[in-house]
């Protein structure tokens, strides 16, 4: 913390002031235009450069590193625990990634059009779970979609339209009521507001739904075992919760690469006074954004309970935590790089916790958020867009 | 909030179906801060209006508030005969506005090609839009050949063209030039406003603001001098170039 | 030696060029202007200078000191003090305080100082409040002295700006369009103000629209076009230059200056 | 009629003198009269805790006994019921469009001089002189003196407010701070029948006043949304538990351990602030999250053997000097964290105005040109967060060292939202609005909502609805803070007691962009 001391007589004394009243007052300090001598830096002021130096080549290579690191990591749980294990961890990466994939998604798309982090998202993760196993025993679906394999698919076919057009409507009703009114406010009004919806989702989850574990029965819906490679075996719920993340990823990449409506929130994202210009209702754009992510969101909640059985209250926000530091990892905005991020992020969760213990998986998490946003903050798969200022 | 009580409800006959725009005495403010006071201006149908002016003399805000994108406190917009009271700048812009606006503001992460889709975006006649296409594609053949370049990555000029033509994609009754040489060398700005008339000889409307005075007063056949929020000169272009006022304050020193 | 010195400094954004290989030298007392048409690269040019844009390739020295990839306080600390094109005050803030923050750095009071409110932090706390009340009155702001400078009326929110970055103790002053909106009047006063400043000793870069005020206050006239310096001299120089005419004066503007 | 609802609500009407600035004027006249109203009612409530007052006023006003009591009695009611309801008259009339004039004033200052004199004489007829025939057949102590204090202390107010207004209205934070500074020194005495009450005050009161002050200092001043504030008060709570319990043998006075966890805590602000507060303002918000994460996560996987693990720290010292045994008796505690606080108030308000303070707005209201100006963005956002860090650690030492046992559950998230709750209700920025949120929201929070449950049980058994027993109220926090956040940034996003300039800023929007934004670095 060590300052330039000030011009030399930098002293209030010599200001001229008081002399004011005798018309010899001067704009200018004097005392000013000596010459400064040596660098205004401190101590770290010569280190200056060489940090910058390593700092430019983490960003560059950040991906790079990343990467290495998780392959090491995988490589260390072959070595440790056999490849068995390994191979079992992997398939447990994938599935939790499937599900950070599809919460990220949510998360970029809201950033990426209204730049908030939507605290919320993860809580209609959760609210949309208990809306899936609603009307699960509503229609009991459970008998219908453990008795054969039609019966299955029929209550798939009803449950995941219904519950994500559910969440949707949430979702679109949140940005209605709570944020599009401070759409023009200064950035903590909306942060604020959006930790504040999601603690009244928690609240009324709560509520209603208790403090304890909740069985949603779901994790009967899809059962056996698909094949096995290495002694990993594989089921078939394995399977379709990574098919299921992957047809909803790439489809939605799909739908807003092509379609008028993806277009329309494209512009929005990119320049919201532009997109009026050209006619696009934003209100409308963004309200559609936040409900196809938050549909997401509800494919994703189903996706949970079929695999593991149990909703609770508050699952939600620490999953959202973890599934925005994989959107940022994919770069903010980015659909197809928030899934992949989502996928990575499970991988590091997984391995983290099989190296360092599981307590440790969520620290590391968090770890790794700070680091993309010190070195870099574009994502692994951003380009730095730069525009004048 | 009302002003209904000194509203300026004139029948359109009065100003007859030609005025394109038809600014009654707008008050725009920011915040507490007047923008415009009492702007009252118009542009015929098939006219190139300038609109010149110092920095900060209000001149992008009189677009911002014809495109609907800054509502008026007191005062009227009507376009087409039509008041736009209510209307936000999506609905103003489906009316026949076409607006470049000041910064070109392209979609930066979009191609050449989608940029101008954009453009048409509230435009259901495909066939209307492939000609239009190719006719923006006709005044700015540099624009096909960067068909698929990401908008970001074009320079000033193209640029500027890329916001011309999405505006004109819209297939606009009326254009909302934004200082459409700004950043252009000398060479390009001859062409851009070649370009300019061209479009104008179409049928195409435009109110234009140009930091060269000289050139925005000889391409216009009207202008508009705007100080400090007012407007301070108007009349037709020849005259105003005559002004010593103007000659003085804006066309050199 | 100059006191200012930019060595073929570059500014890149993804593909645009804004500024691009510019040399000039700004003396100790003199007045340089900065001309050429909007997006020129001029503001790119101040920002590169005062810390706000890392410069892509180049140099930037200050007394011999170089001073591109400093932090623009740090710049500020050495000398450097500025105003914005689009005014940025602190709106909130009284326009006394607006100055007293320019005094931030050379200040020696420190947290506890604050804190416990030590006779020495008094002391400064109101010698500072005096010089910038006093700046304030030199500039004709007294009246507003306790006013958000956002209810200010422009000019003098202009004005106020100047104030605080006099504030600073400056050896070299960035007027960035000081005379953009503001009317005759306000611009003749802007000029002696400027004339004055540099009487008392300051060194002055300027950006400036008003081609009256340039060729009246400058001792030279840099002319920027697409981020290249396309002329360099004296007033009289420049606005014969018919490369400086064409790119920004306007081609048929010539007849006109020549009469003026 | 829109427009005169939001009259009521907003503090800056522009419509003069008289309806300028209102806010504290009517807080602390509702608070008078509720501080009225509670003295009257009290005995009722501290029946079940003092067994054997079998007197209060209503039962004078009910069944009156015989003698010039009652008819004190009767006037004391009379003054009672204009206090009450003016806080409740005033805005109905506005309402309708017709304002009060200085005579109403005049009468409620009447009525509040009648009304302290009268129960300062009947308390002295009762306790000292023991009049009973005055009053028929009552004895001393019957008159419950919790309920005298406050409703002396709640007529002193409405005189003051009353009999001051253009003042209190003109000078609203030092109007604020007389009215309050006395009910703060006097709560102990005042709620003494009420033991739970004081642990209250103390516990949560106090704890969250003091974390919201800090607090204050990062998101009201500087403008940095901190989310992870928890952390910092966990690790002072920690320090303190660790330097003063069995668990290392180490027994250090609470005098010195509360200037240790300030250290302590504001030395992982500024660790944690040194990468961070580059970024751009919404990704400090997550980082901080993750740090408010990590803290107790370390805690519960029990870090180098010193935490404790799941089950944390017992058995911490409570302090115990000649006759102040903090152990017996809350109010120690109370007192000390007053006076506490009054330290902290008294220096972050200096340094609010001071060169530092002054770099703060500025840094909040336009980083680019804070930097241009000579400010040191980084080490000025950092002195931020490590002097709200530091306030957070001296609160969690005391925390520790009341509570005597601290456990990672203790600085989950809900403790920063809380916190944040707290300013956002009660004015981002403003002291005054910070010490009036941490009242209001802890007193709902922790006071209301874990009595309700008894409340409900109680009731469900008088009007036999067996749906209201056992209804767990304290699950409905959640939905109070989330509340509170929304609805204040929607509808008056400077708080309940706004300060002035933070209110415009945030009502009017408009943002500039952050220095590491026009940078590219972020």
């Amino acid at each position: 913390m060590s300052e330039y001391k000030g011009p030399p007589a930098a002293d209030p004394g010599a200001l001229g002031v008081g002399t004011s009243r005798g018309g010899s007052a001067m704009l200018v300090a004097q005392s000013g235009l000596a010459p400064r001598h040596g660098r205004a830096g401190g101590i770290l002021g010569g280190l200056g450069p060489l940090v910058r130096l390593l700092q430019g080549w983490i960003s560059t290579y950040f991906s790079l590193l990343l990467l290495g690191m998780m392959a090491l990591a995988i490589g260390l749980t072959g070595v440790q625990h056999g490849v068995t294990l390994m191979g079992e961890q992997i398939k447990n990466a994938l599935v939790l990634g499937a599900i950070y994939a599809l919460v990220a998604i949510g998360y970029t798309m809201v950033y990426g059009i209204i730049e908030l982090i939507n605290f919320a998202h993860g809580d209609v993760f959760t609210a949309s779970g208990f809306y899936a196993f609603g009307f699960a025993s509503l229609f009991h679906l459970d008998s219908l979609a453990t008795g054969s394999f039609g019966g299955l698919i029929l209550a798939l076919v009803i449950v995941f339209p219904l519950s994500m057009i559910a969440a949707g409507v949430t979702g679109a009703l949140i940005e209605f009521v709570a944020y599009r009114r401070l759409r023009d406010a200064p950035r903590l009004a909306p942060l604020i507001t959006a930790i504040g919806v999601s603690f009244l989702i928690e609240g009324i989850m709560l509520v209603v739904e208790g403090p304890d574990n909740v069985t949603t029965h779901m994790a009967s819906w899809i059962n056996g075992e698909a094949f096995s490679i290495a002694g990993v075996s594989v089921g078939y719920t394995d399977l379709f919760v990574i098919g299921m993340a992957l047809v909803l990823m790439f489809a939605l990449g799909a739908f807003v690469r092509r379609t008028r409506l993806g277009k329309a929130m494209r512009s929005t994202a990119q320049d919201r006074t532009a997109a009026l210009l050209c006619g696009i209702n934003i209100n409308r754009t963004i309200s559609a954004t936040f409900f196809i992510g938050s549909a997401l969101a509800a494919a994703a909640a189903i996706i949970y309970s079929i695999n593991y059985g149990v909703l609770k209250w508050n699952i939600g926000f620490h999953l959202g935590i973890i599934a925005f530091t994989a959107a940022v990892l994919g770069g903010i905005g980015n659909i197809v790089g928030a899934g992949v991020g989502g996928f990575l992020i499970g991988i590091i969760y997984v391995f983290g916790g099989s190296l360092f213990g599981g307590e440790w998986s969520e620290a590391l998490i968090f770890a790794v958020l700070v680091l993309i946003l010190t070195f870099r903050p574009v994502g692994l798969f951003g380009v730095e867009v730069t525009t004048r200022a | 909030m009302s002003e209904n009580g000194q509203s300026v409800a004139a029948p359109d006959s009065a100003g007859g179906v030609d005025k394109v725009i038809d600014l009654r005495e707008i008050d725009v403010y920011y915040g507490r801060v007047n923008a415009l006071s009492k702007v009252t201006l118009e542009v015929r149908q098939g006219e190139i209006v300038a609109l010149i002016g110092s920095n900060g003399a209000g001149k992008t805000t009189t677009l911002r508030t014809i495109s609907g994108l800054i509502s008026p406190r007191t005062g009227e917009v009507r376009l087409f005969g039509k008041t736009t009271r209510g209307m936000g700048a999506a609905q103003i812009a489906r009316l026949g506005v076409g607006h470049a606006p000041e910064g070109r503001r392209l979609f930066p992460r979009m191609t050449v090609r989608e940029n101008l889709d954009m453009g048409a975006y509230s435009r259901g006649d495909r066939a209307g839009i492939r000609t239009d296409l190719e006719s923006v594609y006709t005044l700015f053949p540099r624009l096909r050949e960067r068909d698929s370049q990401l908008a970001g990555s074009l320079s000033g000029g193209e640029q500027q063209m890329v916001a011309i033509g999405r505006a004109l994609m819209s297939s606009p009754k009326v254009l909302l030039l934004d200082e459409p040489s700004l950043g252009l060398a000398p060479i390009l700005v001859d062409a851009i406003f070649e370009v300019i008339r061209e479009i104008n000889a179409k049928g195409t409307t435009i109110l234009l603001i140009e930091q060269n005075a000289l050139l925005a007063l000889k391409t216009a056949v009207r202008g508009y001098v705007l100080e400090t929020g007012s407007v301070a000169l108007s009349g037709p272009a020849e005259e105003l170039i005559a002004s010593p006022d103007i000659q003085r304050a804006y066309l050199g020193m | 030696m100059a006191l200012l010195e930019l060595a073929h400094v570059s500014k890149r954004f993804g593909g645009l060029l804004a500024v691009s290989d510019v040399s000039f030298n700004l003396d100790r007392g003199e007045i340089l202007s900065m001309i050429g048409p909007n997006g020129a690269g001029k503001t790119t040019a101040f920002n590169c200078v005062t810390g706000l844009f890392p410069i892509t390739s180049g140099s930037i020295t200050l007394d011999g000191e170089p001073i591109s990839g400093l932090p623009p306080h740090r710049i500020t600390k050495l000398g450097i003090a500025r105003t914005f094109q689009n005014i940025r005050l602190f709106a909130f803030m009284t326009a006394v305080d607006n100055v007293m923050v320019g005094a931030h750095w050379w200040m020696k009071e420190r947290v506890w100082d604050g804190a416990f409110r030590t006779g020495r932090a008094r002391r400064e706390e109101r010698s500072v409040e005096q010089r910038a009340l006093e700046l304030l009155d030199l500039l004709g702001l007294s009246r507003y002295a306790g006013s958000y400078a956002r209810e200010m009326p422009y000019g003098l929110q202009r004005r106020l700006e100047i104030a605080r970055a006099l504030a600073t103790q400056p050896r070299l002053l960035l007027l960035d369009e000081p005379a953009a909106g503001l009317n005759t009047q306000e611009k003749k006063e802007l000029m002696q103000l400027i004339a004055r400043l540099r009487d008392e000793g300051l060194t002055i870069l300027l950006i400036e629209h008003d081609m009256r005020l340039v060729m009246e206050v400058s001792h030279r006239i840099v002319v920027l076009d697409h981020g290249e310096k396309i002329a360099e001299g004296s007033p009289a120089d420049v606005r014969t230059n018919p490369r400086v005419i064409e790119a920004y004066l306007g081609t048929g503007a010539s007849n006109e200056m020549q009469s003026a | 009629m829109p427009d005169r609802f939001r009259s009521l609500f907003r503090a800056d009407t522009g419509q003069g003198q008289r309806t300028r600035g209102n806010t504290v004027f009517w807080i602390l006249s509702s608070t008078a009269a509720a501080l009225v109203l509670m003295g009257w009612l009290l005995p009722w409530f501290v029946d079940a805790y003092s067994a054997g007052a079998g007197f209060s006023p209503q039962d004078a006003l009910i069944s009156p006994p015989t003698g010039v009591g009652t008819i004190l009695i009767y006037v004391l009611a009379v003054t009672m019921v204009i206090l009450v309801a003016s806080p409740l008259v005033e805005p109905l009339a506005r309402l309708r469009g017709t304002t009060f004039g200085r005579r109403a004033d005049r009468i409620r200052l009447i009525a509040a001089l009648v009304g302290f004199a009268l129960t300062v004489v009947i308390w002295f007829l009762v306790s000292v002189i023991q009049e009973e025939p005055l009053f028929g057949s009552f004895g001393p102590g019957t008159y419950t003196d919790s309920a005298v204090w406050l409703t002396m202390y709640g007529y002193a107010l409405a005189a003051l407010v009353y009999g001051a207004r253009p003042w209190v209205v003109g000078r609203q934070t030092l109007a604020f701070g007389i009215a309050v500074l006395p009910f703060g020194i006097f709560l102990p005495l005042m709620f003494h029948q009420a033991p739970d009450f004081l642990d209250w005050a103390a516990g949560s009161l106090a704890i969250y006043m003091l974390l919201a002050l800090g607090l204050n200092v990062v998101v009201g001043f500087a403008g940095l949304l901190d989310l992870g504030y928890a952390a910092f008060f966990a690790i002072g709570a920690y320090a303190c538990a660790s330097f003063a319990s069995p668990t290392h043998n180490i027994h250090w006075p609470l005098w010195i351990l509360i200037f240790l966890g300030a250290a302590i805590a504001s030395l992982f602000g500024a660790v944690l602030g040194a990468p961070t507060l580059r970024l751009r303002g919404d990704y400090l918000a997550i980082v901080t999250l993750g740090f408010g994460e990590i803290i107790p996560d370390l805690a519960t996987n029990n870090v180098f053997n010193l935490t404790g693990g799941p089950n944390g720290i017992s058995g911490i010292d409570q302090p115990k000097f000649w006759f102040l045994n903090f152990s017996t008796s809350p109010r120690w505690y109370y007192w000390s964290l007053l006076l506490v606080s009054l330290v902290v108030i008294v220096l972050l308000r200096n340094i609010e105005r001071s060169r530092v303070g002054r770099a703060w707005v500025a840094l909040r209201e336009d980083e680019v040109a804070a930097a241009s100006t000579g400010i040191n963005t980084t080490t000025t956002k950092l002195l931020a967060f490590a002097i709200g860090a530091s306030v957070s650690g001296l609160a969690g030492a005391f925390y520790g060292s009341i509570v005597s046992i601290v456990s990672p559950d203790d600085f989950s998230f809900s403790v920063s939202i809380a916190v944040l709750s707290i300013i956002v209700l009660g004015g981002i920025g403003n002291i005054a609005g910070v010490i009036l949120g941490s009242f209001i929201l802890t007193f709902v929070i922790f006071w209301v909502l874990p009595n309700m449950n008894e409340w409900s049980t109680t009731l469900s058994q008088t009007v036999h609805v067996p749906g209201l027993a056992g209804i767990d109220f304290s699950s409905y926090t959640y939905i109070i803070y989330g509340l509170a956040l929304i609805l204040m940034m929607l509808l008056r996003p400077g708080g309940l007691l706004p300060s002035r300039a933070r209110q415009i800023e945030l009502e009017s929007g408009g943002e500039s962009e952050s220095l590491a934004a026009v940078q590219g670095v972020a």
